[in-house]
């Protein structure tokens, strides 16, 4: 199968030492197994995620995007842009979708990346990761190169929100989207189909404002992961990965309960099950680590 | 082999639902020839599947009985059933029209007696009742069905079990060989009468159709109230039989809704308040009733039978579309979660039962037209001169309640004599 | 007809009949004790073989009446249906084998059962005559339309389209009625996105150049007398003339007259010039003409306006009306719209408990409203309190406090009261009222001057259904009207929008012309369509008591000078009603009659008191009590084998004397079975059930002169559904006989 | 009162609901809502929000401007689209209460000590400063956001969470001086700049 290349928007959390490096390790190491180029888009900026609007106001924002799609177009051209995280990817293609049918934002946004000499066409669709594996691939596909199935595996798909709506992905229902439970099956784990918080909200960025809140809705997106009898958690996004996993300790002391559940990304799972060892699926960077997975890529 | 003469003196009914029917009877009775054209074993329609019709509470199959004794007396009409019309050409005053004629397996000669049924072992999802109970592969569609004949499921046909159901028949009314068929026929009038079909309520995803038992629709509601129906006529719910005594209403389950249909389907809150006295009718004073809306549509003069229901103490309003619907896993209870908006109450309440006022959508979808009309984007017919002599009625025309129907039918009857009368004058 | 009766009798021995009973002895019944000049017996009698059996013996052997016995009246019509001859059915299947258990000690009450109603059909049909229409020599085929608004110029122009020749009869000096006063209207097609011309200069000049189309300006009917295909028309106009007209069928489009706002001066109206209704908005409209809406105080542009919804509507408060007059809410959003249209600037909210904008249309009409800038307010109006500005005080319902607005212009949305002349079922209260001056919104009597000034004996007008609208009773069939030949459209019907009017209107159109065509032909209308019967009655012997003609659900009977009945045909639905009525017996149907039934209870072999076999009488209206019985065969129901049913076109043509003779030949219990009567009555010749009810109530006398026990007679409502309820009446009725003990009255 | 909310109050002659369609992110769409009530009761932290969504939309359109603008209801919003995607009248209603709550920025009314408020506002200034966030500045300065006291009590609270990271290579203090950022800040800042100012015009025009 001939080399797949997509122009690259890793987001800021995905940097080094940033808090998602660890999904950036298992994605490169996945993307090497299926032979995906990824070209990152040179000197990339924030997305201004969903949290920034209280500074940026909507032109601001939609310009900041367009940057990053105008660098694209400009040395990656005719190359899908896909993201990895879940703001990334919905900002990028919010802005592009937004200015699609706007020509007056679009005119006034062209206005601001004029003052850098940039121009933006709106050519390339922007796309998640995940639907790069599910529309280029096919779970099919993606199940082939599997070398270690994760037999015994329970695993709850923990989709959340922004991977979820508004747009989707591959056409999955909102209330109850199974692409994650699908992977899962596909690198041979058991997936737990009627985890019902999949789609639960873990506070976003308010778990840094209104963490009591927010612990309030992780609480029941973990416990209803054990459950199910899960042995961890798997999730799309940087932010979900990083609220459902640090605040454990926190909502252990608030609430008495006894979480210990690890949260890894798919593409960590998947380059186990693809045969390489935990560091490259970035398990060392799980603060609550993902022992049974560990074991099977320790085989 | 079914046969049919028409000129272009013809009128053409599509569909015998209570439109097509009011449609082709107010027709012939003027003396006109009619035929009418029934894509299922039976006329009737979705009429036939309700308990009561709002808001004086009767029964349906009352006034089926007439119009079907109008039918059978009327040697005007040409009913074909199980027939669908395919393609229409030319102009008002002539038109070529195919119809094709799937084949029933059972011909004039039978006696409705009912030996095949008897015999067959296989079952399938009985139609009549949303599949909520099987049928016999051999079977009478419903005691009213009119021709009163029965049919042969034709995933049963090529089994032992045809071949059993022949065997019982003591009138060689069985044709197992029986295939389908076309028809090209001539009409200087077509009167397009295919009415509805309930929205698909599994794509209203918050409201967990197909995932929890106990949320249905109002058209299945209706069926539970049947004594003939799944449930022998027990107000019961599908997890456990458990009698439904406290049922939650929810508007506008897919009307009024981009994500759906953009439409106001006009019947369903009228449809809702008369089936809280379904509730009360079997429960008394234990039956409870919840309607969620966003507007409560009882128009014109029937605004009383609303103000009747709301002086029911035990039946409750709250002005809210309802959020999502999550199931207590401990009883199959639905819990229904939003905001009353009068005042800003945030409720979860739990009800035995929920049923969706579920929209109407066009029964022939858009794009499936197979003749060349003006169609509003919700699917329905405009009146419109470029229609020809193609008049629609009934729900094909608009979200209608029955009477409306029948006075669009009626009207329709009208227009299509018109084109006729012309034609007779020239023709002579 | 003086031809010789030569009865057919044919025995069916298909569906299992053949094994369940002894043909060969049903047919020697027929012969020996019902007299059939020939009696056969068939293997399959619907078939095309015993179909062409039976039409040689009508074509050779000169059969005019034919007895059926094989299924129900209700199956295998088709194969049944033979011209210029009578039948009757004997249920053998559905009423006897399906009905009863296959055993053996079963057989012999169901062989019983069966050669019963052999008896019966042949004795039936020996008293029937093939009706034959009495067809008037010349019929008239001009359609009359009362009322020159929307309604009645679309009824005028599809009946014209049609063929027709139609003239309109309009009070006023001009056509186009309230639409006439209309700036714009709802838009009727999509995208449904702003108000749109009326459309009324168009149909002015469509009816101009019609040449079957006669307008009759300043005047009314001021007398129809005569029947559908002869209505003899008294049009007068101001000026005092008045022209004869003869016409075939009566279209009443008679419209609304708009709530007297006046009634509402907590609403501010009378109060400020500045307070309207919707109908006095469409006036501002049309002065400004697409400018800006002036406001009557001061003819100052303006700025903000406030609707109100539902302004003295769906109320219980006293002068109120109750209903909901179904357009305000669609009619107010299309007002808005003017203001927005001269200028967006423009504040224009509607206040509002339920939006009521159903439908495709509704539904677009209220979102262009809202993209159109109108705001919409969930919320309760108290008051509205005069002022530079109006200050309009409700309570804000989503906000839940109670607020108020500041307006240059308040729109009440008044009501619809329909113009429907005298209600003739309060024609007392309504003199009383108007002595009384009592307003016309407060009882629904309408305007008090009668619309139509018919010469019926049972009043000049349409009855009225509820609240003063003349609307049809049956939800399947909206053009049912209980003066055949007269139908009512449009706004005085019920209340509705031009939309639905016009839909009305042709629906309307094609009723008349239908009256017109069944008139011509002697046919019966709705319900017993095509039925060409119709009562006949013997002068001598008439007592003049009026029943008849009072009890007539449809007026179809007047008196003359001497107070003897006159019948018109074409008025008639032929329910026997008047038959039941007649306590002499003078009237009757070629084809239902005293004797059609007397004979068949009569006929029914009485075992004496000894055998312990009772037998019950059971008289089933046709339209649901009978089909309720027939489909507890198909759903093989079981019920008592004494039982022997009769089906009657309605309960209100049972004779009183079927009763008396049924007792005294020895039957041990009687059961009638009507359908549902009182507010919500489902009996198609509105009355029938009721009025058996109450000759009902009357005959315990006869059972104590009997000295009988009241037990054994039942009278119960009954539904086409109660497919297990009704076997359960007569079961019983077998239980209360076991109790009671047999009838002492067998020979 | 900042002279912008003056200007404003000035321009719309009461006239809120106009005033938030000229100048609110979406403002236009909120005479569309027909108080259903399906945005309010699907999101997640309903329960905290003193005025739920679709009662600030009519409160909009009964012209209660203070009520809204100082509400701390929209800074509630977590962005997770649910009632957008139920939303019938297709209302993107998440994007309303960022605008909402960005116009209250604005105009100086937003509810000073709102938590979320602070961290949006760090956030921003933060990824603008290098056009990339610096989470580690930024977590720092969200520790203090409510004063050095307050600061040090989260700061050690979650101190066992940062270590968590920092073990997990997740986190680094080096980054405080390491990270760089975007070469093209200048270029970034020049962008939002133009944007700001267009953005100001149009509103003011309106």
């Amino acid at each position: 199968m001939a080399k797949k290349e997509y122009s690259f928007y890793p987001g800021c959390s995905s940097e080094k030492m940033g808090s998602a490096s660890n999904y950036m390790t298992s994605v490169n190491a996945m993307c090497d197994e299926l032979d995906i180029k990824l070209n990152e888009i040179p000197d990339w900026n924030c997305c201004g995620a969903s949290i920034g609007y209280a500074g940026g106001g909507e032109l601001p924002r939609l310009a900041l995007n367009a940057r990053n799609l105008a660098l694209s177009e400009q040395h990656n051209p005719n190359q899908d842009v896909v993201a990895t995280c879940a703001a990334c990817w919905l900002s990028a293609r919010e802005t592009r979708e937004r200015l699609q049918e706007d020509s007056q934002l679009m005119k006034e946004t062209n206005l601001a990346l004029a003052e850098a000499g940039l121009n933006y066409k709106a050519e390339q669709p922007v796309r998640h990761m995940v639907e790069v594996l599910i529309e280029d691939f096919g779970y099919e596909a993606l199940g082939e190169k599997v070398k270690k199935p994760l037999e015994g595996l329970k695993i709850a798909g923990y989709v959340g929100c922004q991977t979820n709506r508004p747009f989707g992905i591959d056409g999955e229902s909102f209330e109850n989207p199974m692409y994650l439970d699908k992977l899962v099956e596909t690198l041979g784990a058991e997936p737990l189909t009627s985890y019902e918080k999949k789609v639960q909200c873990c506070g976003g960025a308010l778990a840094f404002s209104e963490p009591e809140k927010s612990q309030a809705m992780i609480k029941d997106i973990v416990e209803s992961a054990y459950d199910q009898g899960a042995d961890m958690i798997v999730t799309p996004c940087p932010v979900c990965q990083l609220n459902t996993e640090v605040y454990q300790d926190q909502i252990n002391k608030t609430y008495g309960t006894k979480f210990n559940m690890p949260v890894v990304y798919y593409s960590a799972l998947m380059t186990v099950a693809y045969g390489q060892d935990a560091k490259a699926a970035g398990l060392d960077g799980q603060v609550i680590k993902a022992r049974k997975l560990e074991a099977i890529a320790g085989k | 082999m079914v046969e049919a003469v028409a000129t272009n003196q013809t009128i053409l009914v599509v569909g015998g639902g209570i439109a097509g029917m009011t449609a082709a009877i107010e027709a012939a009775e003027c003396g006109k020839q009619v035929i009418l054209i029934e894509k299922n074993p039976a006329v009737g329609g979705r009429i036939t599947r309700l308990y009561k019709y709002f808001p004086k509470l009767c029964v349906p199959s009352c006034g089926l009985e007439i119009n079907l004794r109008r039918l059978k007396a009327n040697k005007n009409i040409r009913l074909i059933t199980l027939a669908e019309v395919t393609q229409v050409s030319g102009q008002a005053g002539d038109y070529s029209v195919t119809v094709t004629i799937k084949p029933r397996f059972v011909n004039e000669n039978c006696t409705a007696c009912g030996d095949c049924a008897k015999v067959v072992e296989a079952e399938f999802d009985d139609e009549h009742n949303y599949g909520m109970k099987k049928r016999k592969g051999a079977y009478l569609p419903f005691s009213m069905a009119y021709p009163q004949r029965y049919v042969l499921d034709e995933r049963m046909v090529a089994t032992s079990d045809g071949e059993k159901a022949k065997a019982a028949c003591q009138f060689n009314a069985i044709d197992l060989d029986m295939q389908a068929q076309t028809l090209e026929l001539k009409a200087g009038a077509v009167i397009w009468a295919t009415g509805w079909q309930p929205y698909d309520a599994a794509k209203i995803q918050p409201y967990g159709y197909g995932r929890y038992q106990n949320v249905i629709t109002s058209v299945e509601f209706e069926r539970l109230m049947d004594p003939m129906g799944p449930t022998g006529g027990q107000l019961v719910r599908p997890s456990d039989g458990k009698a439904a005594k406290d049922v939650a209403f929810i508007q506008c389950a897919g009307s009024r809704d981009q994500n759906h249909l953009k439409h106001c389907s006009r019947i369903c809150c009228m449809a809702s308040l008369k089936q809280t006295t379904y509730v009360r009718e079997q429960y008394g004073d234990d039956g409870k009733s919840s309607v969620y809306y966003i507007d409560i549509r009882a128009i014109d003069r029937i605004d009383d039978f609303y103000q009747k229901i709301q002086a029911d103490e035990n039946v409750t309003f709250i002005k809210s579309k309802v959020a999502n619907i999550t199931e207590d896993t401990t009883n199959g209870n639905p819990v229904l979660h939003g905001v009353n908006t009068e005042g800003y109450h945030r409720y979860s309440n739990p009800h035995d039962l929920v049923v969706l006022a579920i929209g109407m959508e066009p029964s022939v979808p858009k794009t499936a037209f197979p003749v060349d009309v003006v169609i509003n984007d919700n699917g329905f017919i405009e009146q419109d001169e470029r229609n020809g002599a193609i008049y629609a009625a009934g729900c094909a025309s608009d979200a209608l309640d029955v009477n409306r129907a029948v006075q669009s039918a009626t009207a329709s009857a009208l227009r299509a004599i018109q084109v006729i009368n012309r034609v007779a004058g020239t023709e002579g | 007809m003086s031809e010789a009766i030569k009865i057919g009798a044919y025995i069916c021995k298909g569906c299992g009949l053949g094994e369940r009973l002894q043909g060969a002895n049903l047919a020697m019944i027929a012969e020996r004790e019902g007299k059939a000049n020939i009696v056969r017996e068939h293997e399959f009698l619907c078939n095309a073989d015993g179909v062409a059996m039976i039409q040689n013996d009508i074509d050779n052997e000169g059969v005019n009446r034919i007895a059926i016995c094989a299924c129900s009246r209700r199956a295998k019509t088709e194969a049944f249906a033979f011209d210029n001859v009578a039948m009757s059915r004997g249920n053998l299947r559905e009423g006897v084998i399906w009905v009863r258990p296959d055993s053996d000690e079963m057989r012999e009450t169901t062989e019983e059962m069966a050669a019963d109603y052999v008896r019966m059909a042949v004795s039936e049909v020996k008293y029937m005559k093939p009706p034959t229409a009495n067809q008037t020599a010349e019929y008239n085929r001009h359609v009359l339309v009362v009322g020159g608004g929307i309604s009645g110029m679309t009824a005028a122009i599809e009946a014209a389209k049609a063929g027709y020749q139609v003239d309109i009869v309009e009070k006023s000096a001009a056509l186009g009625g309230t639409a006439a006063n209309l700036y714009q209207r709802i838009p009727d097609r999509s995208p449904y996105q702003r108000p749109m011309d009326t459309g009324i200069d168009t149909l002015l000049s469509i009816i101009d150049a019609a040449s079957n189309i006669n307008v009759h300006l300043n005047a009314t009917t001021t007398k129809i007398d005569g029947a559908p295909g002869h209505f003899a028309v008294d049009i007068s106009t101001e000026s005092g003339t008045t022209t004869p007209k003869l016409f075939g069928a009566v279209i009443q489009a008679s419209g609304f007259f708009p709530y007297d706002a006046n009634q509402l001066p907590e609403l501010g109206y009378g109060k400020s010039a500045d307070v309207v209704t919707q109908l006095e908005l469409e006036a501002l409209a049309k002065t400004a003409n697409g400018g800006a809406i002036k406001r009557p105080s001061d003819g100052k542009d303006v700025q903000s306006v406030v609707f109100v919804q539902c302004a003295g509507q769906r109320s219980d408060k006293a002068g109120h009306l109750p209903y909901c007059s179904g357009h305000c809410c669609l009619t107010s959003i299309k007002q808005a719209m003017y203001f927005k249209a001269a200028n967006p600037g423009v504040d224009a909210n509607v206040i509002y408990t339920d939006l009521r904008t159903p439908g495709a249309g509704g539904e677009d009409f209220y979102r262009s409203g809202q993209e159109a800038g109108l705001t919409f307010t969930k919320g309760i109006v108290t008051a509205v309190i005069p002022g530079d500005q109006a200050t309009v005080q409700f309570k804000d319902l989503i906000l839940n406090q109670d607020t108020e607005e500041k307006a240059d212009l308040v729109v009440l949305a008044t009501g619809m009261i329909a113009n429907s002349g005298i209600n003739i079922d309060q024609a007392e209260e309504a003199k009383a009222a108007a002595d009384a001056g009592t307003t016309v919104a407060v009882d629904f009597i309408g305007k008090r001057e009668s619309v139509l000034n018919l010469t019926y004996r049972q009043g000049p007008d349409l009855p009225h259904l509820k609240y003063g609208f003349n609307d049809s009773h049956f939800i399947c069939f909206p053009y049912e009207t209980r003066r055949t030949g007269i139908y009512s459209t449009g706004p005085v019907r019920r209340p509705m929008d031009i939309q639905q009017a016009v839909e009305d209107a042709t629906g309307a159109a094609l009723k008349a012309i239908q009256a017109i065509e069944n008139a011509g032909q002697g046919r019966a209308a709705h319900p017993r369509s095509g039925d060409l019967s119709f009562p006949s009655f013997q002068r001598e012997g008439c007592t003049q008591c009026k029943r008849c003609t009072v009890e007539c659900p449809f007026g179809a009977i007047d008196e003359d000078e001497e107070r003897f009945p006159v019948f018109n045909e074409s008025r008639c639905r032929r329910c026997g009603t008047c038959m039941g009525a007649c306590p002499v017996r003078v009237i009757s149907f070629e084809n239902y009659s005293i004797d059609t039934v007397g004979q068949q209870l009569k006929a029914v072999d009485m075992p004496d008191e000894f055998d312990e076999k009772p037998r019950i009488l059971v008289l089933a209206c046709e339209n649901d009590a009978y089909p309720a019985l027939d489909m507890a065969g198909m759903n093989r129901v079981e019920y008592s084998a004494f039982v022997r049913i009769i089906p009657v076109r309605c309960l209100g043509s049972m004779n009183l004397v079927w009763i008396t003779d049924a007792l005294n030949s020895g039957y041990d219990g009687v059961v009638l079975m009507g359908c549902q009567k009182g507010e919500n009555y489902q009996c198609h010749f509105v009355k029938g059930s009721e009025i058996a009810h109450t000759r009902m109530s009357k005959v315990d006398d006869t059972l104590e002169s009997l000295s009988l026990e009241k037990a054994r007679i039942a009278t119960y409502e009954v539904a086409i559904t109660d497919i297990h309820r009704a076997p359960k009446l007569i079961n019983d009725m077998a239980k209360t006989i076991e109790e009671i003990g047999m009838s002492p009255f067998k020979f | 009162m900042s002279t912008a909310n003056v200007a404003a109050i000035e321009a719309y002659r009461n006239n809120f609901l106009k005033e938030v369609e000229g100048n609110v992110e979406e403002g236009e769409w909120v005479k569309m809502c027909m108080q259903c009530g399906v945005c309010s009761g699907s999101c997640p932290l309903g329960s905290a929000w003193a005025h739920p969504p679709q009662e600030l939309f009519m409160m909009i359109r009964a012209g209660k401007r203070e009520e809204v603008l100082t509400s701390d209801s929209m800074w509630m919003c977590t962005s997770c689209y649910n009632c957008i995607v139920r939303c019938p009248r297709g209302l993107p209603i998440t994007h309303i209460m960022h605008g909402l709550a960005h116009y209250a920025e604005r105009l100086g009314l937003a509810p000073k000590n709102q938590p979320t408020r602070k961290f949006s506002l760090l956030f921003w200034d933060n990824l603008v400063k290098t056009g990339r966030v610096n989470e580690t500045t930024l977590g720092i300065k969200l520790y203090f956001m409510n004063g050095f006291v307050e600061g040090v009590k989260t700061a050690l609270k979650n101190a066992s969470i940062g270590l968590g990271l920092v073990k997990a290579k997740r986190m680094n203090p080096m980054s405080l001086i390491a990270h760089k950022g975007c070469k093209g800040k200048a270029d970034i800042h020049k962008i939002i700049a133009k944007a700001r100012e267009i953005e100001q015009a149009k509103t003011q025009q309106k």
